[in-house]
């Protein structure tokens, strides 16, 4: 017996998901673990994301935190993504502890994603 | 139904709403026969007649006796009874059982159990549509095999076993035969006057009856031991008040299902057709279970690269099943399929439509507007797979 | 009822009819939330809202946690999984279990067959009054029991044990206690919180709800076997699709009890007291059970000099019980009250009253002026027995 | 789950017994077996049963067949009661295979009263 195992927040980041695509030439991300596959793109300039995309695989809740991640660093500076944790997302969204796991690919995903952006920042500077 | 809009049931498989005419009958009883058909005052008799009319309306619809008749809670009920209480009865004959890989888990946890108590079972494998071939059973009998359990209608599939052609292999070996018929139950003709069938079980909520009552068969000469005890209800073999209701129910419930089996069918026919046609030329579609020639209430297709739970979020308001309504808390993918043949992949995408007598073409319409439409949503999602 | 005229029932403790506000919800969730509570689309939440509140409803009532309900088919399955869910839960610590010759079938063919599986049942004897008295219960304990199972009301004779006394005997040595109150239920009040049980059974039927449907309230830390498999519902425990109109129903049930039960229990005191007023100087006749502290629902007499199957037909048209409805279909005179040191000719003329929701006192006086009547036209009919 | 286990003719026969009672003075018969009690008293006069009264213990269908034997046999021959066999009754009455040997204790009564008939004419004839 289940309560809606979907939150409105859920659910509007699954129905409508606004970010996602793929920013063509943009910075890549790519992590593939328990079934689940994200890949993130972003437009990086002048250290701020202008534009954050996403493809995912996975179910509602891998799709709805991948989206959610994307309103929230869309604009901001690259550096914050240091401060990206998937604790809070997981609390927006209600993910069950049983799909936890599932949340931790984003936080690889995301991490990768820093790493690239900062591969390209040295590669700018150089 | 509130919380969203419109919603298009399409689960008439995991269970049905109540017809009419057994709801009405229903209250008439809860009203004037409300009575406990074990007491011999007047009041219990008024209740025993109705549970009398309710046996021969399901009688009826199985060709069978009246008095073959066993009330239970359900099929899961009387599918533990007939499989335990066949395993027990002749236990000291042999301990060899057989069934299938595809059987409803109200069955295959029975058998898992049974195996725990030093039963030997062995699990057939059904062809890619679903069926068994006879071969395979006849060479599974033993000697020493006492019990074969075998669906009559699966329940994600829709695939129709062929009772009597088993009915027949297992007779000559003096083999009970029991079918787990829930799912054929007042949706297909039934006769178990001509079908080699010792046990069949039912549960009533699958076609347009009351949820919490069902039947076992139990043919004139198969014994079984009991699972519960107390008082003498049911000749020793089902104890427990009889819920007269939720009997009168089962039985108009039957009543009905044999006046409109043949024209509800015809329907279905023409329903899933439509709905086929509407979704066929999907790229990479897949039907699971037979093409041709299977219950035509059922329609389970998988489809390549979509995640099943997403899946059945974006058909929303479509209410439809991924694998058994019984396996859906579970999201692993169903084992049926498996044992079809299918991957974990290409099981965990499949979608069970199951159509039912309140079923409109325009349902199907939405439904498969629903269904290509999420499909689309989520193949534009994925990523491409990265071979790494 | 319409086989004869005006009819009276007094067979509330076989069961009831159902609560008004009981069928209104169950009606309103047959229409509105009929799905499979366990399919994951918007229909199975919608019915699995409907068995959450039905927990709460029912948990409220008996001031337990909603997530310790196991939903069954009624007492009878309830009685069977608890006793013989914790026989094969601890097998390996002992085998030693302990009931009462006054339990009701449900309970007692239970434990007659786990002893022909080889467990050693102790079969206590209740004082004249039916209640145990709780030296016999702690005489009886051992090292190896593990499962002492008491009825809180008996069917019979209204008594009431002493449950926490019971309880708190059973916790000192860490032994699994299982309570019947398929008969306190809904009636008067339990509080599982305050009390030292593992297991409680109970039905809906005998409180103005649907039959077909009752649970098991498991406590926190207290682990049984089930009795039937198939299907991840109910924690493994109780398998089977949920009968959502049932468990509504039942959960309803609790609700208006909750609110009802100070209200019908004076008034049933008074009915009662009526009702022996009115028969109480007939010459012969006994009370079988407690004269004081007994559930005011039933009041069992006894006559001498009258036969039990004349009598009731006699008493026509007033609905009683010669014993325990469940019984009444053998003959043999109630092996309840031979307990209770009744003599088999004493226990066969017992006639159970019992009272409900929709008694009046009319029905009452119909009741006493049909006894009377009955009672003096067999005694004049009956020869002198002649000691040969 | 039982059909009425009483017909109209044991209803009838059980709630009206008009034969219930005793002939003061008359032709005796008692018999007692498995828990059932019965008693006929006849009123014999030239040959005749002018009056047949019983007295019962026992279940509805021994009660009715008692009655009805009664309702049979009074105004009739004593020599008819050689005829009496309680297949026909049980018949009327529908009784229950298992209570079949209740009703053979109204056979063994009827017997005892033909025998004691018999004994009051040969007194009568001395
Ligand atoms: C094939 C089959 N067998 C058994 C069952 C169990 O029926 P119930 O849940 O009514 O006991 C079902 C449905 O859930 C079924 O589809
Ligand atoms: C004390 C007691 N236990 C168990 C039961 C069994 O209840 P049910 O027939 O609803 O399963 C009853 C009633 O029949 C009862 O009175």
């Amino acid at each position: 017996m289940s309560d809606n195992p979907y939150n409105p927040a859920v659910r509007d980041c699954f129905s409508d998901p606004d970010h996602a695509g793929i920013v063509a030439g943009g910075v890549e991300a790519f992590f593939e673990d328990q079934g689940m596959r994200i890949r993130l793109s972003a437009d990086v300039s002048e250290g701020v994301i202008r534009e954050l995309r996403f493809l995912a695989w996975g179910c509602p809740h891998v799709i709805a935190a991948t989206e959610l991640f994307c309103r929230q660093f869309e604009g901001r500076h690259a550096a914050e993504l240091e401060q990206f944790a998937s604790d809070p997302i997981m609390q927006d969204l209600a993910v069950p502890v049983e799909k936890t796991g599932r949340i931790l690919v984003l936080e690889d995903t995301v991490r990768s994603l820093r790493a690239a952006i900062k591969d390209q920042l040295s590669t700018t500077q150089e | 139904m509130s919380e969203d809009a419109d919603p298009v049931y399409l689960d008439y498989a995991a269970t049905t709403p109540l017809s009419p005419q057994v709801a009405k009958r229903m209250r008439d009883v809860q009203e004037n026969a409300w009575y406990n058909p074990s007491s011999s005052h007047q009041g219990g008799r008024i209740s025993a007649a109705v549970v009398a009319l309710a046996a021969e309306q399901l009688a009826a619809l199985l060709s069978v006796d009246p008095t073959s008749l066993i009330w239970t809670s359900g099929a899961t009920e009387a599918d533990n009874l007939a499989i335990t209480g066949t395993a027990r009865q002749r236990e000291h004959r042999g301990k060899h059982l057989v069934t299938m890989r595809t059987e409803h888990k109200a069955v295959v946890d029975v058998f898992r159990t049974l195996e725990k108590q030093n039963f030997d079972v062995t699990w057939l494998d059904p062809d890619a549509d679903g069926h068994l071939p006879i071969e395979r059973l006849e060479a599974a009998l033993r000697d020493d095999t006492q019990l074969v359990s075998i669906m009559h209608v699966n329940n994600e599939t829709g695939a129709i076993q062929d009772v009597a052609a088993i009915g027949t292999a297992c007779k000559k070996r003096d083999i009970v035969l029991h079918v787990d018929g829930a799912q054929a139950t007042g949706k297909i003709p039934v006769d178990l006057t001509n079908l080699p069938v010792n046990l069949y079980s039912l549960t009533a909520h699958k076609f347009y009856g009351p949820k919490g009552v069902g039947a076992l068969f139990v043919a004139d000469g198969t014994r079984i031991d009991p699972l519960m005890f107390g008082g003498g209800q049911q000749r020793r073999l089902r104890p427990g008040t009889l819920p007269v209701d939720l009997i009168a129910g089962l039985g108009e419930a039957a009543a009905v299902a044999a006046v409109s089996m043949l024209e509800d069918l015809e329907k279905l026919s023409e329903l899933k057709s439509r709905l086929l046609a509407g979704i066929q030329d999907i790229e990479g579609l897949n039907i699971n279970g037979p093409v041709e020639g299977g219950f035509p209430g059922i329609l389970n297709v998988g489809v390549d690269g979509v995640e099943g739970e997403s899946l059945l979020l974006a058909l929303e308001p479509l209410c439809v099943a991924t694998g058994s309504a019984c396996n859906s808390q579970s999201q692993e993918p169903s084992y049926v399929l498996r044992a079809l043949g299918r991957s974990d992949l290409e099981a965990q995408s499949a979608v069970r439509f199951s159509l039912g007598r309140p079923t409109t073409p325009a349902d199907i319409d939405i439904a498969i507007t629903l269904y290509r439409r999420a499909v689309g949503k989520l193949r534009k999602l994925a990523p491409k797979a990265v071979v790494q």
